[in-house]
């Protein structure tokens, strides 16, 4: 038995890296601190694919790796709009290769930040983002507002080692030199901790902002008297906390990116945080999901100059969310071979968007059965990253770490996989060139 | 006068994918001066692939031309994958005859796009001049700004027949809009000029807007952080006088909102 | 029997998000095969805990068992993050690349229609599909 | 396979070995420079300019801060953008271009060398990540160190060994090439939104600006670093602040170099060249900068030179970005990075209908024609702040060409007949000047002279820049084209560019620094004082915390030791 230190957890955006695990022949046997309940059943595993397969006939058949990697690359070489989706719960690495075979094949490359925080994205790509690192949230916000997020249940280490919990340098007491804001639609676990709850009604989040900026603004005059369901005096409250913070920070979840306005919160609550900073120190931040949901969205930009959602139909980049989006492909039934990795669209995308993953030859990379290994052609087990394979992880504040690799597999990783099929499909275009 | 006829080939839109084709580059400028073999021969990307117009579309031409503004061209079959009709054209006229996919009219300069159905997001985006009717629905973004740029719609008038979708006129700057129905959530957002009228419903209008009028006729979910001015009449109707966003501070906010009392 | 409007919203639960990797398991589909409401929406709905009811939705209608939560206001029903509450979504992403997850207008009925499980839910999608 | 490459007939600007304007033969071998080959590829340039391989000295390419200004800018993106090619990957942007078309754009104009300026500690992994994509190019990054509060606390007890101590630590932890500054002091104090100018004590630290330049310049200074402190001083951007400019330059006086170069290097001084008390009397002070650069060898500068038009403006100068951003209201970025510096970023346009902007485009000329000694003054725009990097053939046509200078300034706004000293300046660099301001003056003050870059000398690296100009041409135009796109580039021996098309991309070298700290007891007490840092206030543990050796492929390792 020996124990490894500084394990860094793949599962969501807080990319803890404090973690202590005990290894026994090759296995995580148990996490012995800092993961919570969530990253301990990550770190642990479950059930894998044992082997590569192939559909015959309407059934998955055991095949070798070669096998499999070569049918994937004759069906994308010939794809006239083929997806590549997924991307978020492997490395960069990965998804550096990924990216260069979306463009080898003319393909759309899109990561679940388009089902995510991709609204952020866009909100950012209209007024940009006062941000900052999560140890200057520890170290200094006095404030914390989280809105339309519950990290008790989504994020569950995240106000223990960043925000409203930890103590920092000029937060010695922790939480006594804290103040927590919530705004949610409904109670949660989170809520329940805060000292203004906000029960907004559903889909009136961006009204709620604009009335919360007007009285930063100092125009409280006009604000009526009730806005979302929440009491004028309650949103002169809520303003006053943020005036009279020395640095406030507010996270943001799905509760904000998927209700009616989408993208417009969060351009409204970036604008409210700009507003709040007339009168002290702010910052605003997405509560980002997967452990590199980040990580694809800053190698996409280096490599493409967009985040997600590029279509390299003609060539270049085009970049149009809406349009080359997962979920407008799928949903509009444009895209005709779609290879699905490291995530899993059946279970996450609208119904008739599932559906067309019906219609079309999908090949799915992911160390784990999931629902859209139901409607797979062509399946290829790899190794799960941050446990057997080590790279590159952007934490949901663009700190980069390096996920580790615990113990030892016979799975490829994520990255060989598709650089095998980049591999394949070259030679097949080489060939068709002749 | 010449008229270009295309008309989609049924067996285009048959497969289990309906792969989008993009005919930015069918405008009357560009075919302007073309016989029926050479725009046939005039390629269009029909995915990552691109294609001669022939092979997609049946093409026949009729009459003849003196310059662009006598082209007219009149698109056919089923259009709901057909994106960028009518981008980027300076002069004469497209008629669609159909629900017609993404970005119609986007960025055109000068003539005429009329679509006899719906028509999908970003219609007239960037639109700096020129005519745009959708006699049916517009999906949403109409007339937006493509994203990041903090200019959308400049100059030109687009009317819509029926109603129209979120953000309407985003960052418009210039020009018209009419929409005879309902508007979705933020119709003229961040606006900084030219004209919205919506003669429908509009939910939450106007917000971040700095210049620029909104004119709706319908009911309207207002923002909290517009300012009532007063009673105005226009065209011999009463509307309430808004000014704002406030959220934008005192001294951007100079937006106008009217809506039509009831 | 007559159902209920509610708006429903979806997102991550603590259990939902432990059986990620284990979608195919009996503890996801008990974990997110769900719809939470209150106390009062169950009693006007006249169901008690894990009875079946059918919500329905301009998009879709899906079967989940009802559970009684504390924190919601009456008229908002909460479906955990998953593929039975994506059969109520649109596909459509308005121009922004994103579903509308949250925020639906939703009526709920009692129903002794069977929850789907997992397999038998993208079966039929799958037949769906191919109708279309 | 040995690879051979001569290149004759062309006219050699080779300042470092004195050669200029000759017409010589070169040979490379194997990437090197060589006295002779047997069986060569033959380059026959005759009638063209042949240089050393460009070394840009500050130019924003990589890292967390230039990828935010690229996610923010999709407009920005949709500019310039090209199809893949057989060699070349797609590629977007204009101000803030993707990672391969900064290697591309870079070797078109000649350049193989590009200092990254602005590495935040803790994101440095990011920085590397990019260099691995930016093709052709050698790079090197400057960790900042000057708002670490482990910083704050050895110049607060005055701990000069432990300082050298963290920083031979930082360096190395992070592959960096030396020590930035930016904002010393004023970027920590933007935590809680403020500023500090350079003799103002801080509240949390009770320490001045002035006070961490000098400590850092003399830590710098207790090893054999090849560049000096990278200085972007306090109160960016202000008008009025060349007095605090001038104050600044005397804090390192009488600091020794420990080797042949400035101690202190101060970046993009255009936009600390300014006089008047407010935008309304803005006016240029070039001038004052230029003498006290004339008169002192302890400075040299850079000017970031503006280049009229759109673009994205980025620096860890956090409070700065903040004060541009409320000017124009347009979007805002900003990422404090804990413990450590910040950044802003807000895209800006500079306008030769304004008055200012009209003025800050005299200013980064006149530095550069008003320091006298070449040597002293580096070409560049603050990539991409005060304009993107394929503005520099502009300037350099610009420089060259006392009638293009005219024919600006009569179509810009008339404020800079008044407040500015350029429409007088009659000086005209040749190409010798040329290359020593944008090669072998950068090579110089980045110490890589000595590591084969910046020269042409049996030895170098094999890069050559061969531009399609007669040495006697003056016609602005025809220099600007030349210089935009080569006729050839060879990196490391290898024809990358040819008739400006990228023909071949390979990957480039990362340039790293070691410093060596001796004592070994200091050097534990340093590591038992940055435990608790990370313990206590870090958001990583220190284990997860260094660059790993998997982000350098290409590492090229100068080791700095003790001076003597």
């Amino acid at each position: 038995m020996t124990v490894v230190t500084d394990v860094v957890c793949p599962l969501c955006g807080s990319v803890c890296d404090d973690i202590e695990v005990e290894v026994e022949e090759n296995k995580i046997t148990k996490v012995i601190k800092g993961a919570c309940a969530v990253g301990k059943s990550k770190l642990q595993g479950h059930e894998r694919i044992k082997s590569p397969m192939i559909r015959v006939n309407g059934v998955l058949k055991e095949c070798s790796y070669d096998e499999a990697i070569k049918k994937a690359a004759e069906l994308l070489a010939k794809a006239r709009r083929p997806l590549l989706y997924g991307w978020s719960s492997t490395v960069c690495e990965a998804d550096k290769v990924g990216i260069a075979l979306a463009e080898e094949i003319g393909g759309v490359v899109d990561n679940t930040a388009s089902v995510c925080h991709g609204p952020s994205v866009l909100a950012i790509q209209d007024v940009g983002i006062p941000c900052c690192t999560l140890g200057q949230i520890k170290n200094r916000a006095d404030l914390v507002i989280y809105w339309g997020s519950n990290p008790a249940n989504a994020h569950m280490n995240h106000m223990k080692r960043y925000s409203y919990i930890s103590k920092g340098y000029f937060l010695p007491g922790g939480k006594k030199d804290k103040k927590l804001a919530v705004v949610d639609v409904r109670e949660t676990s989170t809520s329940k901790m805060a000292e203004l709850f906000a029960q907004i009604e559903p889909g009136k989040d961006f009204l709620l902002f604009s009335a919360v900026r007007a009285v930063l603004m100092g125009y409280e005059d006009i604000v009526p008297d009730e806005v979302g369901g929440i009491p004028k005096e309650k949103i002169v409250t809520l303003a006053n906390m943020i005036k009279e913070s020395r640095f406030f920070i507010t996270f943001f979840g799905m509760g904000v990116t998927q209700s009616r306005c989408r993208q417009n919160n969060i351009v409204n609550a970036i604008q409210t945080t700009r507003a709040g900073h007339l009168h002290t120190k702010g910052a605003i931040m997405p509560m980002r999901g997967h452990y590199n949901v980040n990580g694809f969205n800053q190698v996409c930009t280096w490599e493409t100059g967009y985040p997600f959602a590029v279509d390299f139909s003609r060539g270049f980049a085009w970049y149009n969310p809406g349009e080359t989006a997962s979920t407008d492909l799928l949903g509009r039934g444009e895209c005709d071979v779609a290879l699905i990795i490291a995530s899993d669209p059946a279970s996450h995308f609208p119904a008739d968007a599932v559906k067309h993953l019906a219609r079309i030859p999908v090949i799915i990379i992911d160390p784990y059965h999931n629902p859209t290994t139901e409607f797979a052609d062509i399946v290829i087990p790899s190794a799960i990253c941050g446990i057997e394979a080590e790279g590159s992880v952007y934490r949901m504040d663009n700190v980069p770490i390096r996920v580790r690799k615990v113990v030892n597999t016979d799975y490829m990783s994520d990255e060989e996989i598709v650089e095998r099929i980049l591999e394949e499909v070259r030679a097949i275009k080489e060939k068709e060139g002749e | 006068m010449q008229m270009i006829k295309l008309m989609v080939k049924d067996d285009v839109m048959s497969g289990v994918a309906k792969i989008p084709i993009e005919v930015d580059s069918l405008t009357p400028d560009n075919l302007f001066g073309k016989n029926e073999a050479e725009i046939k021969a005039v390629k269009v990307w029909w995915g990552n692939r691109q294609e001669n117009t022939g092979d997609l579309f049946e093409v026949s031409v009729d009459g003849a031309a003196g310059s662009a503004d006598e082209v007219k061209i009149v698109f056919e079959g089923d259009l709901t994958r057909v994106k960028h009709i009518g981008d980027g054209m300076k002069a004469g006229e497209i008629e669609a005859h159909g629900d017609v996919d993404m970005h119609c009219g986007a960025v055109m300069e000068g003539g005429r796009v009329t679509v006899k159905g719906n028509a999908d997001c970003w219609a007239g985006r960037e639109m700096r001049g020129g005519e745009l009717v959708i006699e049916g629905d517009a999906a949403d973004n109409l007339c937006a700004m493509y994203r990041g740029e903090m200019t959308g719609m400049t100059g030109g008038k687009v009317t819509v027949g029926g109603n129209a979708g979120e953000c309407v006129g985003q960052y418009m700057a210039g020009g018209e809009i009419v929409i005879k129905g309902n508007a979705d959530v933020l119709a003229g957002y961040a606006m900084r000029g030219g004209r919205i009228v919506i003669e429908g419903d509009a939910a939450i209008p106007g917000a971040d807007m700095i210049k620029g009028e909104i004119i709706v006729k319908g009911d309207v979910e207002m923002l909290p952080s517009f300012k009532y001015i007063g009673v105005e009449t226009i065209e011999a109707e009463t509307y309430d006088k808004y000014i704002g966003d406030y959220a934008m501070g005192e001294k951007k906010a100079k937006g106008t909102l009217y809506v039509r009392k009831k | 029997m007559e159902g209920i409007k509610v708006i429903l919203i979806s997102g991550r639960t603590i259990a939902q998000g432990e059986n990620l990797e284990n979608k195919m398991s009996e503890e996801y589909f008990n974990a997110v095969a769900i719809c939470e409401l209150n106390e009062g929406d169950m009693a006007r709905l006249g169901v008690s805990a894990d009875e079946n009811v059918k919500v329905k939705t301009d998009y879709g209608e899906v079967v989940v068992k009802a559970k009684k939560a504390k924190g919601y206001p009456e008229g908002i029903a909460f479906i955990p993050m998953g593929p039975w509450a994506n059969a109520l979504v649109s596909a459509n992403t308005r121009g922004a690349g994103m579903p509308a997850y949250k925020g639906l207008d939703a009526v709920i009925t009692k129903t002794d229609e069977a929850v789907l499980y997992i397999t038998d839910l993208f079966r039929k999608y799958k037949e769906e599909a191919w109708k279309k | 396979m040995v690879e051979e490459l001569r290149i004759k007939n062309g006219v050699v600007y080779d300042p470092i070995n004195g050669v200029n304007g000759e017409r010589r033969e070169i040979c490379i071998r194997d990437g090197k420079i060589v006295e002779d080959v047997m069986n060569p590829k033959v380059i026959d340039a005759e009638g063209k300019v042949v240089m050393p391989g460009g070394v840009d000295v500050h130019a924003h390419i990589a890292g967390g801060k230039v990828n935010s200004g690229r996610i923010f800018r999709p407009e920005d993106e949709r500019r310039g953008r090209e199809p893949k090619t057989k060699v070349c990957r797609s590629q977007s942007g204009y101000s803030v271009p993707n990672t391969f078309t900064t290697g591309y754009r870079y070797a078109k104009m000649g350049y193989t060398f590009v200092m990254e300026p602005a590495m935040p500690p803790l994101l440095a992994r990011h920085t590397h990540e990019e260099f691995i994509d930016i093709p052709i190019l050698d790079k090197a990054a400057l960790p900042l160190i000057d708002n670490n509060w482990m910083t704050f606390d050895y110049v607060k007890s005055g701990d000069s060994e432990k300082l050298a101590a963290y920083i031979a630590w930082m360096i190395k932890a992070t592959k960096g090439y030396g020590v930035k500054l930016v904002n010393p002091g004023g970027t920590d104090a933007w935590g809680w939104a403020k500023n500090q100018g350079l003799n103002d004590e801080s509240e949390d630290w009770g320490i001045t600006p002035a006070e961490i330049i000098r400590a850092l310049a003399e830590a710098n200074e207790k090893f054999e670093m090849p560049h000096a402190i990278h200085l972007h001083q306090n109160n960016l951007g202000h008008p009025g602040n060349f007095e605090m400019t001038l104050e600044t330059y005397d804090v390192t006086e009488g600091v020794k170099a420990s080797k042949d170069r400035s101690v202190t290097h101060l970046t993009h001084q255009q936009f600390f060249s300014y006089g008047g008390t407010s935008w309304k009397d803005f006016e240029s002070q070039a001038k004052a900068i230029a003498e006290y650069v004339n008169k002192n060898e302890h400075v040299s500068i850079d000017t970031g030179t503006v280049i009229l038009g759109d673009t994205t403006t980025m620096t860890a100068d956090g409070p700065m970005e903040y004060s541009l951003y409320q000017i124009t209201g347009r979007k805002w970025t900003n990422c404090d990075v804990e413990l450590e510096t910040g950044a802003g970023i807000t895209p800006f346009l500079y306008s030769g209908k304004v008055g200012v902007h009209s003025i800050q485009w005299t200013i980064g000329l006149e530095l550069m024609l008003l320091v006298k000694d070449p040597w002293k003054v580096a070409l560049t725009t603050d990539h991409p702040n005060a304009g993107p990097f394929i503005g520099y053939p502009i300037v350099i046509s610009t420089l060259m060409s006392k009638k293009r200078r005219d024919e600006v300034l009569s179509e810009i706004h008339s404020a800079v007949y008044d407040k500015s000293e350029l429409p007088s300046i009659d000086r005209e660099y040749d190409l010798n000047e040329i290359a020593i301001i944008t090669r072998a003056g950068t090579a110089k003050i980045l110490g890589l002279q000595e590591h084969g870059k910046g020269h042409l000398g049996v030895g170098a690296d094999g890069d050559v820049a061969i531009y399609d100009i007669s040495p006697e041409e003056r016609d602005a135009g025809k220099i600007q084209r030349a210089f935009m796109n080569t006729k050839y580039t060879i990196k490391g021996g290898q024809i990358v560019v040819k008739d400006g098309e990228v023909v071949a991309a390979p990957e480039g070298r990362t340039f790293l620094v070691e410093p060596i700290f001796e004592d070994e007891e200091i050097y534990k007490e340093m590591l038992s004082d940055l435990e608790t840092k990370f313990r206590d206030y870090y958001s990583v543990t220190m284990r997860n915390y260094p660059v790993q050796d998997a982000y350098t492929p290409h590492p090229y390792v100068i080791k700095a030791p003790m001076a003597k």
